[in-house]
């Protein structure tokens, strides 16, 4: 390992809690039987990853924190009832959901409708397992885990849809022909983005890629700003966030794929759909924020706990974007990934392409070339987004902001008069 | 393959693909058939995981499942409700009768032959994959691209409706 | 080979329960795909039969069931009545009567326009940002209303003859602190959604109405007034000294989503420089002119009208010198800018629909009466 | 016991059978191209299946072709369900047995 992680193997070294684990496992290999061991890892992984970590993300970064935020951002208080500052919110939501009656249409394709959400809730644990939270924290360290992001994160598509067909509703399905539609062109801008960071990095480990940007003491975030605002934009996409909330969009189709389900049927959509965002955002953290590396800090603090703070602070991110942007139409997203970020993405694609050739072979792979590149494609996806934006631009007939002012009651007055007072 | 997990794995998987797979064909709605055949390319994943072809399993996950299998549903979508039943044509005893025999055959040609097998896992990394793609298949590699670009084109000019085609004579 | 197939019609309800009609509206929408083909305004959930219950009452005891026809803007409402029945009285009403009755009429519009405006954008999608903001400003005019009358919605303010009550000690310098905040207030709403990409490109070009339209189908208000027509009743028939303030009317240049949207956001500001004159140049004197309790117009009939928040609110009293109305109508400018909501509608998407809809603004209370 | 590649050749050679079964027996066309969908992946498992066991000097050849027949699955299922939607709406049905125009 290249890292200079300080952390020693001692068990009660917080700093990386694998070695805990680690001590737990090999207690439990000297006393259980054969093969205990491999059950119990997985399982102390998914307390440790998902039952401590996300799910009280979940409830007090992902429901109290969100709306605690989004109250603030409309100046009016969250939450703040159940409890001190209402941090048992959370709780108090789920207590409800569990009494509320699960409501089922008659017409209704029950096996499908019942099991829709628990097979959502499947994909949003096993994305977990390749989050590096540390150097060692990893429960799979597998060499292709950025394509097991992908490959996990496609799955929920399906499950909506399932949801959205199986109550015979026309707003589900509504709702469910759009996450389809949707979320297939939002995957193709994704995939090829996320690719220039492969290239650039020759990994395609998450964990590799930490260190890379460990070794190199910069964030890829500056060297592939393009990627970041892809890669958050088809995020939201695929995570059904407001800017791009269309499949459950809330002033047309009262609810999308979601209209008919009801008790904790809903809260299980409602809490892994923030898992997914906290999975994109540990994604973001990972990639573009250096995981947990924080120039040097992660061998004093815990490395963990930098981390999980990278990934609430670009949750927020969501949490911001939600609060502020009206929602776009279908065909308007549509076209936004198909001419937009698409040809963005890989016109980026080809000058990492480039750039990597040429540190290949003509700098040898110097460390400060990178810096040049960084300050390359920031420029590169100024000009790139403020030129395509003028050469593809959403150009209706501009009017002006303001209207025009006429003092006197009368009849039509046409735009190319200049009776108007105007501003 | 030694072991337990491996043993284990094969058979778990190998019941679950073949009952998934029976679920298509023996499922009466056609959706449900759908779901079935996500099941199935699920399990096919998990073979590949067995076979230590990870990169391939995940692709198996994206494109079959991400994508192929939406694309049905949403082909079945748009045809009507009545289309959605998933009933056989009267060439079901026959096909049912040809499939068991060709099973059959395989089945007993894989047990007869003599394989020559590597015990040792290859373990292929990723990169050798597209190592492998860009130098020495490199042309069936361009010729799948071009495959996938006229797939496109085809697909898209197959699905236009005569005013659309009104329009962009128009334009 | 046959004719093409198009794929199944689909209709959908929106309504009678659904988050953006605004109340028990119910639209039925034919699609096809996201395409509407068709849609049907189907109305009447809220009907409560005012206007013959009106012709129960008598005249002063009808003013409630103004407030509620248009719950939103129940002192434009109140002041039309009045208007009306004034008229077929002849009734005169004292400088500071009208005074008052010009800064509350203001003060509503501008309440209604925040809600208008907010639930407008909270239609194309914002995720009730911008309609948290534009309610707390209104809470800050209920608050006045409240302290005025003791209502908030539905105040009961205006009488035959005047207001209920002279205005509280406190309401000038409370009614000056909120008007010289409001400026600045339009300004941030301004600047959140104006120039916002997606709001735009979710309100420009959507549910255009075409000035020969505008006018064919009768429509008022902002509606009108988006198309680009300059039509205002304050100034083509000004009622209560509008003809002594200076106001400017604000038109659109396209008749679509966007420029209803910011006529309304100007006819706030407009509506403030109103309120400024109309506070430094209150006049002392009675408030209201007494009136018999029993009041007998004598017979005949009469049509007045304001410029409601939503365009033309006309009030149509008949008298047979009895103590009550014989007969009492309300011409609702929810209603008939409603009728154009299928030109507007049929051609775009679904969500461009409910965009068209929130940008009509329409009070169902008003449209059934 | 141990797994060789006879079990995964079977399981790919059954898959290939029930994938077969689906093809020529369904009315639905939709359901057609779910039975070569299903065989389609029958035989990426045996490719992969010979890719890791079989003695070869090139291993990755294997691996290389599933990748190809993974692309030409999507080319195909791209271009099959347009032909079905397109057959739909000229013809208002997607039963195999009623697309019969060449029929004399």
């Amino acid at each position: 390992m290249t890292t200079s992680f300080l952390a020693t193997d001692n068990w009660w070294d917080l700093r990386d809690l694998s070695n805990l684990s680690g001590a737990i496992l090999d207690a439990l290999d000297k006393i259980a039987p054969q093969g205990v061991v491999y059950v119990a890892a997985p399982i102390i992984g998914f307390i440790g990853a998902f039952a401590l970590f996300t799910l009280l993300s979940q409830l007090f970064i992902g429901v109290l924190g969100e709306r605690k935020i989004i109250g603030r951002i409309q100046s009016r208080y969250g939450p703040n009832r159940v409890g001190p500052y209402g941090v048992l919110q959370p709780i108090a939501d789920v207590l409800k959901l569990l009494t509320k009656e699960a409501l089922t249409p008659s017409t209704a394709d029950r096996l499908i409708m019942y099991s829709a959400p628990v097979v959502f809730v499947m994909p949003a644990i096993l994305v977990w397992a390749v989050i590096p939270f540390g150097p060692n924290m990893i429960i799979a360290d597998i060499p292709i885990s950025l394509v097991y992001y992908l490959a996990v994160t496609s799955i929920p598509v399906l499950v909506t849809f399932m949801a959205g067909w199986s109550q015979d509703n026309k707003y589900s399905l509504f709702g469910s022909m759009r996450v389809v539609a949707m979320a297939i062109s939002y995957e193709v801008p994704l995939v090829v983005s996320l690719l220039a960071i492969v290239v650039l990095t020759e990994t395609l480990s998450l964990k590799e890629m930490v260190l890379w940007q460990d070794t190199y003491n910069i964030w890829l975030l500056l060297v592939q700003p393009l990627v970041l605002i892809i890669f958050f934009i088809c995020a939201s996409a695929e995570l059904n966030r407001t800017p791009t909330d269309i499949a459950e969009a809330e002033s047309e189709i009262v609810a999308g794929y979601l209209t008919e389900y009801s008790g904790m049927k809903w809260g299980l959509f409602y809490g892994m759909d923030i898992g997914y965002a906290l999975a994109a955002s540990a994604f973001a953290a990972t990639v573009f924020f250096g995981g947990w590396t924080l120039f040097g800090l992660e061998e004093w603090v815990p490395p963990w706990i930098i981390f999980i703070l990278k990934v609430w602070a670009f949750y927020f991110l969501f949490i911001w974007t939600r609060g502020t942007l009206p929602r776009l139409r279908i065909d308007q997203l549509m076209a936004f990934s198909w001419k937009y970020m698409l040809p963005i993405a890989l016109v980026n694609l080809l000058v990492v392409c480039t750039e990597r050739i040429l540190w290949t072979d003509a700098f040898d792979g110097d460390k400060p070339f990178v810096y040049l590149f960084a300050i390359v494609n920031i420029a590169l996806a100024i000009a790139l987004v403020v030129g395509w934006a003028r050469f593809v631009g959403y150009r209706p007939e501009r009017t002006p902001s303001r209207p025009r002012l006429v003092r006197e009651a009368g009849g039509y007055i046409p735009v190319s008069s200049v009776s108007g007072e105007g501003r | 393959m030694e072991g337990f997990g491996v043993t284990v794995a094969f058979w778990i998987l190998a019941a679950f693909t073949l009952v998934a797979a029976a679920g298509v064909m023996v499922a009466r709605n056609l959706l449900h058939a759908v779901l079935f055949l996500v099941l199935t390319f699920l399990g096919i994943a998990g073979f590949f995981v067995l076979l230590s072809a990870e990169f391939l399993a995940m692709a198996q996950v994206i494109i079959y499942v991400g994508a192929i299998a939406v694309l049905i549903l949403f082909a079945i979508l748009l045809t009507p409700r009545s289309g959605r039943q998933n009933s056989e044509t009267r060439f079901a005893l026959p096909a049912t009768l040809l499939a068991i025999c060709l099973a059959a055959v395989f089945i007993f040609v894989i047990f007869d032959a003599d394989w020559s097998e590597v015990e040792e896992d290859p373990s292929l990394a990723a990169s050798e994959l597209g190592e492998a793609l860009v130098s020495t298949w490199v042309v069936p590699f361009e010729i799948a691209s071009v495959l996938l670009t006229a797939a496109l084109v085809g697909a898209i000019m197959l699905v236009r409706s005569p005013e659309e085609e009104a329009e962009d004579a128009l334009a | 080979m046959s004719s093409p197939i198009k794929s199944e019609p689909f209709v959908i309800n929106v309504g009678p329960q659904h988050p953006s009609t605004h109340g028990v509206f119910r639209l039925k929408v034919t699609v096809d795909g996201e395409k509407v083909v068709d849609a049907e305004m189907i109305i009447g959930y809220l009907h409560r039969s005012m206007e013959k219950l009106a012709e129960e009452r008598t005249y002063t005891q009808n003013i409630p069931f103004t407030d509620r026809t248009d719950y939103l803007s129940s002192m434009s409402n109140n002041l039309g009545y009045c208007l009306a029945v004034e008229k077929l009285a002849g009734i005169e009403v004292p400088e500071r009567g009208q005074a008052i009755r010009v800064i509350m009429a203001e003060l509503q519009r501008l309440a209604s326009h925040c809600m208008a405006v907010g639930a407008f954008v909270n239609d194309t999608g914002a995720w009730q940002t911008p309609i948290m903001w534009l309610l707390r400003e209104r809470e800050r005019i209920l608050d006045l209303f409240e302290m005025t009358c003791g209502a908030r919605l539905t105040c009961n303010y205006m009488r035959i003859g005047g207001v209920a009550f002279d205005l509280p000690k406190d309401f000038v310098p409370q009614a000056r602190k909120l008007i010289r905040d409001m400026p600045g207030f339009i300004d941030e709403v301004e600047g959140l959604l104006s120039e916002n990409e997606i709001f735009v490109a979710r309100s420009r070009d959507i549910a255009v109405i075409p000035p020969e339209l505008a006018i064919n189908a009768s429509l008022t208000g902002p509606m009108l007034r988006g198309s680009g027509i300059a039509w205002d009743i304050r100034k083509a028939d000004p009622y209560c000294g509008y003809e002594k303030y200076d106001f400017a009317i604000p038109i659109g240049y396209r008749g679509d989503a966007y420029d209803r949207f910011i006529v309304r956001l100007e006819e706030m500001r407009q509506s403030v420089r109103i309120l400024e004159q109309a506070l430094d140049g209150l006049p002392g004197g009675p408030h209201s002119t007494q009136v018999p309790l029993a009041l007998r117009p004598p017979a005949g009939e009469a049509y007045a009208r304001v410029e409601g928040p939503r365009g033309e609110l006309g009030y149509y009293v008949v008298s047979d010198e009895g103590p009550s109305p014989f007969r009492f109508h309300i011409r609702p400018p929810s209603l008939i800018n409603l009728s154009v909501l299928k030109e507007m509608t049929v051609g775009g998407t679904v969500a461009d629909a409910i965009v068209a809809l929130g940008s009509v603004d329409i009070v169902v209370g008003e449209i059934d009466r | 016991m141990s797994i060789g590649i006879e079990h995964f050749l079977t399981v790919g050679a059954i898959l290939f059978a029930i994938g077969l079964m689906v093809a020529l027996s369904k009315r639905n066309a939709v359901g057609v191209l779910m039975g070569v969908e299903l065989m389609l992946n029958a035989v990426n498992l045996t490719l992969l299946a010979f890719s890791r066991f079989s003695v070869s000097e090139r291993p990755i050849t294997g691996q290389t072709f599933v990748v190809f027949v993974l692309t030409v699955a999507a080319a195909e299922a791209a271009v099959a369900l347009a032909l079905a939607v397109s057959v739909y709406r000229n013809r208002e049905t997607v039963d195999v047995d009623q697309i019969n125009l060449l029929k004399s």
